[in-house]
């Protein structure tokens, strides 16, 4: 059961996560790369020769978008947090019972 | 030497919220896709990782159908955490890729000959669990169960590698199209080594774990008055 | 093949299936020439340890050796053992003939093969299909298939079951002739067919 | 030195031997019951035939026909593959066999009758459908290397898959579930190339290459692994 409980945790730290990026980051990533992207959309899925033939301007550090990647990476980093105490008290747990059954023998 | 080992599996508790940190904050946006592209930094080494762990699941495979006199203990049941292990990170592989895909290609999924090798990948090692839970309390499910591994381990490279090459593929990097690699520099590429390291060190640290449980359980059955 | 004496060994034979130990700890040996009985209530692992020296089925612990002038390995013991049960089922679409030509090794047990169908008398059904036979024609077609190759060992699970008085006479006294030049293990719980072997292991 | 020359030579002599009389066991069997075969083809000419009524006459494009052909002869197929190993142990003559034959031998005998099987259903079902669905072949010998490399590779690399199904008891489906993915690229790469035998432009080689690698590089592989699974225990 409890093999499955972590595959289930990593499972669902990996779709929050995902989730947390697409929810959060469109507003200020479309700003860099808002209209390359478009245009990808819109014509044919070969983003690298539409993105060599229309080079998109360097980055442009809006406040927004830094602001919405630190969201992001407090979002990603609490998830994180939540599935090291997981695994740490697991090992902890499996440590403890390890010693128990040496000394039991 | 044992404990140096722990120390380097914990310190996945440190790395990866430094890769976290790096992926989205250091590293500076790529040229093309803006602030999409970081999804890089955890698409690539779940690639790795899910591949990593199904070549680990398939070589104690090996070494198990190997071992008549049975000098390793369990190597059936680490192949079949790791393969475990592997499904779970290839399935975090297809959806951060599918959502790169969405951002770059327009839609999830459009049958892009890596999407269909990795789907392949996906439906072979569903297989072997469903060939494992066919065969709960046989005696032959260790030895069965291994050789299907290692059937599919065989069948990888060419999923991996000759697929994509047969039919013209879209995906950027791989280990074949070098030449079409999107230009990344060397802050990306840092970025994108500790971020291989720490999913590496992450599974290790799983892998490691599942096995120690699966040790405890076994022992347990063995002795039922050390169960509580 | 009768020149050459063979020994089978046994050691600290231990089996588990799970967890529960079926039996451990049983060690002998038999000589060309030599016979043993193994009996036991049901259940108690005949047929396993049966299975283990015919090298069907892998011990838990300890070995099982069959030395000749050189030590055979596991994988020839298909060469040197004719082994049978009530799991060694033949072809239900062959006939008794097929079934024979299909085990025999090569064509210089022709004539053996007339005289094992003589002495269990299956001359006149060598040509039916199996699956008409009925079992105690079929058992008797077991111990043909498990003797015909002339093994140097016969490892034979419970040879009697279904037979009728004939069969059992004609059993008896075949096992009488061989036990002089091969190693003969037998599983039973007949009290006529244990008198048959020199020693016993009791199991349970 | 020449000893051993002679052994081994006696061995390899002895290897043939078994594998012929184990086909020759196995085709007499099956001639008795015709149960694989039976069904196999019944089942392909239904199919195919229901495919033709339904559509009166309109012609499909080249894809499609091609992914039916394909349809036809996997399905048709894929009760006969596992159908060799599952009797052995539905008849509970497995332990017979093995004690009888060496597992090289017996997997080599079961492989080749799994191709020659599959060859009769590639061979029956293949014109029928070409006559029934109206298919214009225009690369023939493309046509007929592609239905030969993927009857090739399906046959090689279910056999391994049956065997396992049937150690496992051969529960229902399990023996589709498990040969299924690993089938799937094999029936890609045959339907498209199948497909490329139906259009006008000149064929690639390059996945009849891919279809014959694959099936010698599971064939390879299952042979060293099949007394694993035979021997279990």
């Amino acid at each position: 059961m409890r093999l499955i409980r972590i595959a289930c945790m990593i499972a669902a730290f990996c779709i929050i996560s995902a989730a947390a990026v697409i929810v959060v980051l469109p507003d200020g990533a479309r700003v860099c790369a808002g209209n390359v992207i478009s245009d990808a959309r819109g014509n044919d899925p070969a983003p690298q020769q539409t993105g060599k033939s229309a080079p998109p301007e360097k980055e442009e550090p809006a406040a927004d978008t830094s602001k919405t990647l630190y969201r992001v990476t407090g979002v990603v980093l609490v998830i994180w947090t939540g599935l090291a105490i997981f695994l740490f008290r697991l090992d902890r747990k499996v440590s403890k019972l390890e010693k128990e059954i040496t000394n039991l023998k | 030497m044992k404990h140096v080992i722990n120390i380097a599996m914990k310190s996945v508790y440190v790395l990866m919220p430094v890769t976290i940190v790096m992926a989205f904050l250091w590293a500076p946006p790529a040229e093309l896709l803006g602030d999409y592209s970081r999804i890089i930094y955890f698409h690539v080494p779940l690639a790795w990782v899910s591949v990593l762990a199904f070549v680990v699941s398939g070589i104690l495979s090996v070494i198990f159908l190997l071992d008549k006199k049975n000098r390793f203990s369990g190597l059936d049941g680490k192949s079949f955490n790791s393969a475990a292990i592997g499904l779970a990170f290839t399935v975090c592989t297809v959806m951060t890729g599918s959502i790169w895909a969405k951002l770059s290609w327009g839609s999830f999924w459009n049958w892009d000959p890596r999407e269909t090798s990795i789907v392949f990948i996906l439906l072979i090692y569903i297989a072997y669990f469903c060939l494992q839970a066919a065969l709960a309390g046989k005696s032959s499910r260790g030895k069965i169960g291994s050789s299907y591994l290692i059937v599919a381990m065989a069948t990888l490279p060419f999923f991996v590698f000759l697929i994509p090459r047969i039919v013209w593929s879209l995906h950027p990097e791989t280990i074949i199209n070098v030449n079409r690699t999107i230009y990344m520099d060397d802050q990306m590429w840092i970025t994108l080594l500790t971020a291989l390291i720490s999913f590496s060190v992450l599974y290790v640290y799983l892998f490691n774990l599942m096995n120690r449980i699966m040790v405890l359980k076994h022992r347990i059955g063995e002795h039922p008055h050390a169960a509580d | 093949m009768s020149g050459i004496r063979y020994t089978l060994r046994v050691q600290d034979l231990a089996k588990k299936f799970n967890s529960t130990l079926l039996f451990k700890s049983i060690s002998f040996s038999v000589e060309t020439g030599g016979s043993l009985c193994v009996t036991g209530p049901n259940g108690s692992g005949k047929s396993t340890l049966l299975k283990i020296l015919a090298g069907i089925m892998n011990p838990t612990g300890g070995a099982v050796s069959l030395a000749a002038a050189a030590d055979i390995p596991p994988c020839d013991w298909m060469n040197h053992i004719g082994y049978t049960g009530p799991l060694v089922n033949p072809y239900d679409d062959l006939t008794g003939l097929e079934n024979i030509q299909f085990v025999l090794k090569s064509g210089n047990y022709a004539s053996r093969l007339d005289s094992l169908l003589r002495q269990f008398n299956l001359t006149q059904h060598r040509d039916k299909l199996v699956k008409h036979y009925s079992s105690g024609m079929k058992q008797r077609l077991r111990l043909i298939l498990a003797v015909l190759n002339d093994p140097p060992v016969l490892i034979l699970d419970e040879p009697g079951t279904n037979l009728d008085a004939g069969g059992r006479e004609a059993l008896s006294s075949f096992l009488d002739l061989a036990r002089k030049q091969k190693i003969i293990v037998l599983a039973t719980n007949e009290p006529g067919e244990e008198k048959l072997c020199g020693g016993g292991i009791r199991l349970g | 030195m020449s000893l051993a020359k002679k052994n081994s030579a006696e061995e390899g002599s002895v290897l043939v031997r078994d594998i012929l009389r184990n086909l020759q066991k196995d085709f007499r069997v099956e001639f008795r019951s015709r149960f694989a075969v039976n069904i196999a083809v019944s089942f392909a000419g239904i199919v195919t035939i229901s495919i033709s009524l339904t559509a009166g006459g309109a012609p499909f494009p080249v894809k499609v026909q091609s992914i039916l052909l394909w349809v036809v002869l996997f399905f048709s197929a894929m009760n006969g593959l596992a159908h060799i190993f599952v009797r052995e142990e539905d008849q509970g003559t497995s332990l017979f066999l093995r004690i009888t034959r060496s597992a090289d031998s017996i997997y080599i005998s079961k492989f080749i009758f799994n191709q020659i099987f599959m060859m009769i259903i590639g061979t029956v079902v293949t014109p029928l459908f070409v006559f029934f669905v109206g298919v214009d072949v225009i690369h023939v010998l493309h046509f007929i290397m592609s239905v030969i490399a993927g009857g090739f590779s399906i046959a090689a690399s279910t056999t391994p898959l049956a065997a396992m199904a049937a150690k496992a008891g051969g529960k229902g489906s399990l023996f589709t579930i498990i040969s299924f993915p690993i089938l799937l690229p094999v029936l890609w790469i045959s339907i498209s190339s199948t497909a490329g035998a139906l259009n006008e432009a000149r064929p690639e080689s390059g996945t009849v290459i891919f279809l014959l690698a694959f099936s010698g590089f599971i064939t390879a592989i299952s042979i060293l692994l099949f007394r694993f699974i035979w021997l279990e225990n």
